[in-house]
């Protein structure tokens, strides 16, 4: 069945194609049953693929089919080449699969919208982009991918086009991607020219041989990589476009910006993590990006009222999670919790969009209120999704996972205290803001009149990707507990096991300070938010922490940061020169030829005797040159 | 190079110079036209010294040519300057400026 | 005896359309269209024809050579001979010039015939430049593809015409004088080295030349090629001519005149000076860079759609001299690529702008936004050539930026990394003309049409190949290799240190080889 | 003199002898229109002598004159231009003068001068002819004697040409005097002898230099160039433009070839600078003028300046190069000025720039010849100008004379500007509603259009297909 795996990609993509092409003469059903049942389609299709996969392993790990040479120039020949190995099926099984459900819960979400057919164009496009990103076995089709996936992201972020802010929003998305893939494309070249080829076997097969542990040039490759990652990621430095992208309708943000998309970074570093572990620098980079991401990432969602930008933020920072892992590797739990991560975000943001839609589209958090009672399907997922975010110990899969990453965090060989304290302190936070979003949303009064309820296609995905934001967590458990380690199993056949310090077998202290800190968030969330409401008011007349509210709540000031070093001195000098300066030049020099002839022609006076003058005049230069000289 | 050669050509040199000045600073067409005869007739005469330092006639009749030249040019010049007195009714040659530029 | 027909009947066709222009109004644009498509479908089947039975590793490059005495006392011939490259371009500008006569089917309404003379006879003129093999006879078609451009722009422009026209002439033809001079000089150098004086390009590039003379005489072939290409300082003609001209004007000088500067130093410049042109390389790439960059920021402040897309190619054409400073198949290859894939790409935005002024009547992009709620297909078709433009993988120009950058990588590091910095400029203007023109809220109430069935043949026609070029490159990348290769293989270092070996002899079989 | 003698000078004996039949002819009061006739006819008579004679070349008259292929040549072009002159004339002159019959008894009589010139290898020959073309030139210019500017250019005409004239003769004294011969050849030959130049030989030269400078109009003696035109009878400029140059340069030419004027490297370094003058000065005083006839004055300085760049290396090349860009020029001048000559109207000549708006939609055809002529001049590819600029370029560089190329090349693209002026100016505006005029003399109207545009079909032809007139270029080399 595995050389079926080209059908994977092409069927969103041939869906793509009939919605854009015909998009405008077909029936809405039709573009629903089209848009959905191609992804839904490559889901089963996936699911189908990786059993015989995992039923019959191949030899070497992995599967390529290749369908065609791109192009080939001198000693470059990258192919049109799909690669399958565990790493890539995670992948795969959670964009078709949630992509499916949100395609599902799209055809009810987006039913009154005008621009129906071109909305699951892009969704289709996107959906081929991300599995041509996680399939390629080269990284200029990675590439591909890489920036398919960001041109889909602005096509959706800026659907509703009308708006100009949403044109904004999208725009600085892609741009700001931009700017770390330029740096990945120059990660490239130094890569193409270290191993001659940019297939990734190839690459990750010399790399040992040819570079030494700890080489500078492992370390420049691994952070250009990095770069590309982190701005596909939304993590530090790079992470100010993801709170502004949730101008886009909500299941592009469950589907592009959580689940899948904003995760490629992760997907990139893992699957280059060769040259990350030849360069321990660059590693420790990757996890002090993760941990700092994490960190301010978790304040700023603290301080926002818009639900959206709530779960953005919230995004950066279970991705900075991710990147901790990864950064002191803990290879594995990145993915699981990249996976689990996909799960509840998808559910939340759904679930999110539900109610703002129920609720005339407001986003604010502090208009809502009361919608536990009627809401209640919404009600129960959204908690199980907030409960997993939270990881609430036991019963939901984001404990598990992100249970996994603390741990490492301390005891793995690239792990150390501060790291593990800023991530616990992350995991404090993020109960708090999560206990917060669910007390505002649902709890209290009712501010807002409820519109219609959500239907039948939107609410059976939201209770599908319950159960797994539940379940899904026990294919991996921890050490001390189970030990029941299927997933990383599966992942250990491309990725490398973590390796833990010396002397580290008191997990269980740790599970338990993270479980602390869990319910710590939440019993502060409560008391703040639900008990004495008060106290907040009276926190904020003091200044320093009203200063310190609004500055988490513009995301650090790294807009306005940005905007006064680079934005600003760009457009002002452009603006400045927008008629070319060097055109000036060619000016002048008309300039002066025009007034060499006005001041000739001044010569040309008429006057006869004033000719004779000059005909004497130059006899006698003439005259003089021919005896002086 | 004989010396009375020498003393011809300074003589005729100082005329033509004349002859030239004479053109500059009149405004008079007519006294125009009569410096430039000046001149013409000074290279004549240098042609005849010439000729005569070479002992050949050629200066001579190169001296004749001249003549001949000058009275035909002087001739269409003061048709000419009939008309322009005709039209102008001045012979101040600062008056023809009608083209220029 | 095919390149002498083409010319011809682009010529003949001309006159036709002229003549017959004068008691019909519609018989010019049939004329050029049949005259043109003849041309394009004839030099398709060539190719194809040619693709199959030519093995791209063969060692001769030329597919067809014609040549004919025309002023023999200076050794002038009337050579025509075409290898890969030049077989590319003669196909890229037939497609155009197919393309041109479609977008300007209605658009012109006044002087028919001598407008489609002058059309016709630009494309004759830069089919002559890509196939004279005669130095005296490119000059010749270098200068006669200016004219009927001048007249195309000051003609039928728009506001500022005249000015524009006057700008792109004496631009083109002080730089054009100056190559005719460094020709001159070559023809000379070479005469007095061999006692042979002749024009023909095969005998002159043998020809030993004392570095600082060729220095020189580099730089006049060079003045001429950055004026077209064009290079930043020399690039303020081409946004007064592009935004003036008519759209088919802006296609042909977008698509094509830009090209023949590339065009020329490639076929000219390297091979003809190889180690004059190897010292200025730092130079040229630092040029290229700037223009890169510079290009875009002046793209990102205009305002006036065609002037901003004319900026853009400021932008591009950095890419290209980028690349072919580098000097290696890599790189040059890409400039191939570039040459195609802008060609289309920014023919299309400038064929879109066209039809934008045609229906809203004005360039202003402060005064468009919105308009993909009345034309979601030219919306569609916009926003892929905008990405297109940026370099977006998966679409021709990604092929060709990649390439460029990817081999210009090994021969500066620090320049490509800056080059590609460009890329995120790119994205920042292309994005720009994408909001203000389709997105945002709608500025106009009046209704718009969305494509016509015509429109929709020339963009389709133009979306397909961008596309084709980005997933499948491979036949431009074959057709041209031979020649890319045989270049790149006089620039290895390795060769270089075998040429010292070469010092004492003069003469050498290989027509390409570095001569000290 | 014997009878060979006389064969050899056929030309010039049919073009002396056609005045005076023309004279007689206006005698017995025949008409304009058949004056104009046979004068036309007298000049393909003489025009086609100069086949006849070609047999006996080179042939000399000592000491005065040498009929070679050079000068032949030349005669060939001047007389061509004086019978293009002389077609343009008649509606020219039909609609303004009453009396223009001696108009062709004075045609004849300049040709002959400016043949005369170019024959001649002799102070006295030199001087002769110079002063027949000069002095009927006097009269041609203020032909039309009731209009102002003719007059007045008559008369700055006359004063300046004495002028230099005396200049001229005062440097042939010195030189005689220095040399003791008249004849070039053995003024060389005494040259030779001299162990060093003594300065009266070189002030010789320079006034000499002044006389001839002010003939072929070169900066610093082009002043008058712009308002003589201007103010000279269309046709007349046309002849001034070609005929009076071209044998004023034959001359000049000739008498370097024959002294070797080249190894003087002071008289080169003068010539050199008068040439980078003329070109720059010339297209920079024509960027912004308005009258047509003015562009087309100061056009002809730069042209003289081009023609001084192939003038300066000497070579054989230079021969070659000056003899097809003098066939250029003159043919391109002469279509230029043709154009408006047809275009003048009764009261005004077709000068300023405004009048030729919208022609091409008015009269396509004329449009088309004058572009043809003015991109000529501007030297663009498909016309015979490119290949002479060419031809110019080829022969300074050869010789290596790279600063006088560059900066013809600069200062063509100056020129280039008020060459485009003028087109654009044709293909602006629209098609006025006005119906055509009604031509006074349609017979001649079309006659002339036919001659101009046969002289634009030959611009493009030579420009296209330059090989055959470069071989019968080298049929006449000189020597």
């Amino acid at each position: 069945m595995n050389n079926l795996l080209w059908l994977v990609p092409v069927l969103p993509f041939a869906g793509f194609l009939i919605l854009a092409l015909a998009g405008k003469h077909i029936s809405r059903v039709w573009v629903a049953i089209i848009g959905a049942g191609s992804v839904s389609l490559s889901a089963i299709l996936v699911l189908i693929i990786g059993i015989s996969f995992l039923s019959h392993p191949p030899a070497t790990g992995y599967y390529s089919q290749t369908l065609w040479t791109w192009m080939q120039v001198a000693d470059f020949n990258p192919n049109i080449t799909l690669f399958l190995d565990a790493l890539s099926l995670v992948f795969i099984f959670v964009i078709t699969f949630i992509g499916a459900l949100i395609h599902i819960y799209s055809a009810g979400f987006m039913a009154s919208d005008k621009d129906y057919s071109r909305f699951f164009a892009c969704m289709n496009l996107f959906v081929f982009s991300m599995l041509l990103l996680v399939l390629a076995d080269n990284l200029l089709l990675l590439y591909l991918g890489w920036e398919g996936v960001g041109l889909c992201s602005y096509l959706l972020i800026g659907f509703w086009y009308e708006n100009p802010v949403n044109g904004y929003a999208a725009r600085k998305a892609f741009i700001i991607t931009r700017i770390g893939d330029t740096a990945m494309a120059i990660g490239l070249f130094v890569i193409f020219y270290q191993f001659g080829t940019l297939a990734i076997p190839d690459i990750l097969t010399k790399a040992p041989v040819l570079w030494q542990q700890g080489a500078s040039i492992a370390t420049i490759t691994a952070l250009l990589l990095l770069a590309g990652g982190v701005g596909k990621s939304a993590q530090l430095p790079l992470q100010t476009w993801l709170p502004d992208a949730m101008a886009g309708p909500s299941p592009v943000s469950a589907l592009i910006h959580a689940a899948t998309m904003v995760t490629a970074g992760v997907y990139l570093i893992a699957r280059m993590h060769i040259i990350f572990q030849l360069s321990p620098i660059a590693q420790m980079i990757v996890a002090v990006i993760g941990a700092a991401t994490l960190f301010i990432a978790g304040f700023s969602a603290l301080t926002q009222y818009d639900i959206k930008r709530v779960l953005a933020y919230s995004t950066i920072s279970q991705i900075g999670y991710m990147f901790l892992a990864l950064g002191v590797g803990a290879w594995a739990a990145a993915i699981f919790h990249f996976m689990i991560h996909a799960f509840f975000k998808a559910l939340l943001f759904l679930a999110a969009g539900a109610v703002i839609e129920a609720l005339h589209h407001e986003h604010n958090m502090f208009k809502m209120g009361g919608l536990k009672n009627k809401l209640p399907v919404i009600f129960w997922t959204f908690l199980i999704g907030s409960a997993s975010l939270a990881a609430l110990p036991l019963i939901s899969a984001g404990f598990y996972s992100k249970d996994q990453i603390l741990w490492y965090a301390w005891a793995s060989e690239g792990g150390n205290p501060l790291l593990w304290f800023i991530a616990l302190l992350g995991a404090f936070i993020t109960a708090i803001y999560t206990t917060r979003m669910m007390v505002l949303v649902f709890w209290g009064e009712a501010k807002t009149e409820i519109g219609h309820h959500p239907g039948k296609l939107m609410t059976v995905p939201l209770i599908v990707l319950a159960f797994f934001s539940l379940f899904a967590g026990f294919i991996e458990l921890p050490h001390n507990f189970g030990h029941f380690t299927l997933f990383s199993d599966l992942l250990h056949q491309v990725l490398p096991e973590t390796v833990l310090k010396a002397g580290m077998n008191n997990e269980l202290q740790f599970q338990l300070l993270a479980l602390l800190s869990t319910f710590g968030g939440i019993y502060v969330a409560y008391v703040f938010y639900y008990k004495q409401p008060q106290r907040i008011e009276k926190l904020k007349q003091s200044r320093f922490v009203m200063n310190l509210y609004l500055f988490w709540f513009s995301g650090w000031g790294f807009d306005k940061l940005y905007n006064t070093l680079i934005v600003r001195p760009i457009v002002f000098i452009a603006n400045v020169n927008k008629n070319d300066v060097v055109d000036k030049l060619y000016q002048g020099v008309t300039f002066v030829t025009v007034s060499l002839y006005q001041s000739l022609s001044f010569t040309q006076s008429g006057s006869l005797r004033w000719y004779i003058m000059g005909l004497v005049i130059g006899a006698i230069i003439i005259l003089s040159m021919q005896i002086m000289l | 190079m004989k010396s009375s050669t020498e003393i011809v050509m300074l003589l005729a040199g100082l005329l033509f110079v004349l002859g030239v000045a004479g053109v500059i600073i009149r405004k008079n067409i007519i006294f125009m036209l009569l410096s430039v005869e000046v001149m013409l007739n000074a290279s004549g005469l240098a042609f005849v010294a010439a000729g005569s330092r070479w002992a050949q006639p050629d200066g001579q009749v190169m001296f004749i040519f001249i003549l001949a030249m000058a009275a035909a040019e002087v001739s269409i010049g003061l048709a000419l300057i009939l008309q322009i007195y005709h039209q102008h009714k001045s012979l101040d040659i600062d008056k023809l400026k009608e083209m220029k530029g | 005896m095919i390149l002498i027909y083409v010319i011809g009947i682009l010529m003949g066709g001309g006159l036709l359309a002229l003549l017959l222009g004068q008691w019909n109004r519609n018989l010019p644009r049939w004329i050029a269209l049949c005259t043109v498509s003849v041309g394009f479908i004839a030099f398709v089947f060539f190719w194809i024809n040619q693709y199959r039975t030519v093995n791209p590793h063969l060692t001769n490059t030329w597919i067809i050579d014609y040549r004919h005495d025309w002023i023999p006392s200076f050794g002038i011939s009337f050579h025509l001979a075409i290898d890969g490259l030049s077989l590319l371009l003669l196909v890229l500008t037939f497609f155009l010039g197919v393309l041109a006569v479609l977008c300007s089917w209605n658009d012109v309404k006044e002087r028919v015939g001598f407008y489609y003379f002058n059309l016709l006879w630009i494309l004759a003129g830069i089919s002559g430049v890509f196939m004279a093999m005669d130095l005296f006879l490119f000059y010749f078609f270098w200068e006669v593809m200016l004219i009927p451009m001048y007249f195309l722009i000051g003609i039928w422009g728009s506001e500022n015409r005249v000015y524009a026209a006057y700008k792109f002439f004496i631009f083109t033809q002080a730089s054009g004088l100056l190559m005719l001079l460094a020709i001159i000089g070559l023809y000379f150098i070479h005469g007095q080295n061999t006692g042979l004086y002749t024009f023909n390009y095969f005998e002159l590039l043998g020809t030993v030349i004392p570095p600082h003379i060729a220095f020189w005489l580099m730089l006049g072939f060079m003045i001429a090629f950055v004026v077209k290409l064009p290079i930043v300082p020399f690039h303020t003609w081409l946004p007064d001519a592009h935004s003036e001209a008519p759209t088919a004007g802006s296609l042909i000088l977008a698509g094509l005149l830009l090209k023949t500067g590339a065009y020329g130093i490639l076929r000219f410049v390297l091979p003809l000076f190889p180690e004059a042109a190897h010292d200025l390389a730092p130079w040229a790439m630092l040029f290229g860079v700037i223009g890169i960059i510079y290009g875009a920021i002046l793209a990102y402040s205009q305002t006036d759609l065609k002037r901003l897309v004319a900026y853009t190619s400021v932008s591009h054409m950095g890419f290209v001299i980028l690349g072919i400073f580098a000097f290696n198949e890599l790189a040059l290859q890409g400039v191939v690529m570039q040459l195609v894939t802008h060609a289309i790409s920014t023919g299309a935005l400038f064929i879109m702008a066209g039809m934008l002024k045609e229906r809203l009547h004005t360039r202003n992009i402060n005064h468009m936004g919105g308009l993909w709620t009345q034309m979601p297909q030219m919306g569609a078709i916009g926003m892929l050539f905008a990405m297109a433009s940026l370099g977006l993988p998966g679409l021709g120009n990604f092929i060709a930026e990649f390439l460029i950058l990817l081999g210009a990588f090994k021969a500066n590091v620090l320049l490509t990394i800056i080059a590609t910095i460009g890329l995120v400029f790119s994205a920042i203007y292309s994005l720009r003309i994408v909001q203000k023109v389709f997105l945002g809220p709608s500025e106009r109430s009046d209704h718009v049409s969305d494509f016509s069935f015509r429109e929709i043949i020339v963009m389709a026609s133009l979306t397909l190949s961008i596309v084709w070029l980005g997933l499948y490159p491979q036949p431009v990348i074959n057709t041209v290799k031979p020649m890319i290769n045989k270049l790149a293989h006089v620039f290895t270092p390795e060769n270089k240190n075998v040429q010292n070996s070469y010092h004492t002899t003069p003469l050498s079989t290989h027509k390409y080889l570095v001569k000290k | 003199m014997s009878g060979n003698d006389f064969f050899a000078l056929t030309p010039l004996l049919l073009l002396a002898g056609s005045s005076v039949l023309v004279m007689l002819l206006i005698a017995i009061k025949l008409s304009h229109r058949v004056i104009q006739l046979s004068s036309l006819l007298l000049f393909i008579v003489a025009f086609s002598s100069l086949f006849y004679i070609q047999k006996s070349l080179p042939y000399h008259i000592e000491p005065l004159l040498v009929i070679d292929g050079f000068s032949v040549f030349i005669m060939g072009l001047i007389i061509f231009s004086s019978l293009v002159v002389n077609i343009l004339s008649y509606i020219y002159f039909e609609e303004k003068e009453e009396s223009p019959k001696e108009y062709y008894v004075l045609l004849f009589l300049c040709t002959l001068g400016a043949c005369v010139l170019a024959v001649s290898k002799h102070f006295v020959s030199l001087f002769l002819g110079l002063e027949i073309l000069t002095v009927g030139l006097y009269a041609l210019i203020s032909y039309l004697r009731v209009r102002h500017h003719n007059i007045e250019a008559g008369i700055k005409y006359l004063v300046l040409a004495a002028f230099s004239s005396a200049f001229l003769l005062f440097g042939m004294a010195l030189i005689y005097l220095e040399t003791g011969s008249m004849e070039f050849s053995m003024i060389a030959h005494s040259l030779r002898s001299l162990p060093s130049l003594s300065p009266l030989f070189l002030t010789g030269l320079g006034m000499m230099l002044v006389g001839v400078g002010f003939k072929l109009a070169v900066v610093p003696f082009h002043m008058w160039t712009a308002d003589v035109y201007e103010g000279a009878p269309a046709p007349v400029t046309a002849f001034i433009a070609t005929a009076s140059k071209g044998g004023v340069f034959a001359v000049l030419f000739r008498f370097f070839i024959m002294i070797d004027g080249f190894r003087f490297n002071v008289v080169m370094l003068i010539l050199m600078c008068i040439a980078i003058a003329s070109m720059i000065i010339g297209n920079l005083l024509a960027v912004q003028q308005k009258n047509v006839k003015r562009i087309l004055a100061y056009s002809s300085i730069a042209h003289l300046g081009y023609l001084l760049v192939a003038f300066i290396p000497g070579s054989v090349m230079s021969i070659k190069a000056l003899s097809f860009y003098l066939m250029a020029y003159f043919i391109t001048t002469l279509t230029a000025f043709g154009i408006v000559t047809v275009l003048s109207n009764k009261e005004t000549d077709a000068e300023n720039i405004e009048s030729y708006k919208a022609l091409f939609w008015q009269h396509p055809i004329l449009a088309c010849i004058f572009s043809s002529a003015l991109l000529s001049l501007a030297g663009i590819p498909l016309t015979v100008g490119f290949v002479g600029k060419f031809y110019i370029l080829a022969a300074g560089l050869q010789s290596g004379f790279w600063i006088t190329a560059l900066i013809l090349v600069i200062s063509s693209v100056i020129g280039l500007y008020y060459y485009l002026r003028i087109i654009t100016t044709m293909f602006a505006g629209q098609k006025s509603i006005l119906p055509a005029e009604e031509k006074a003399n349609p017979v001649f109207y079309m006659v002339s259009i036919i001659a101009l545009s046969v002289l634009s079909l030959l611009i493009i032809w030579f420009g296209v297909y330059p090989s055959g007139v470069m071989g019968f270029i080298e049929y006449f080399k000189l020597k």
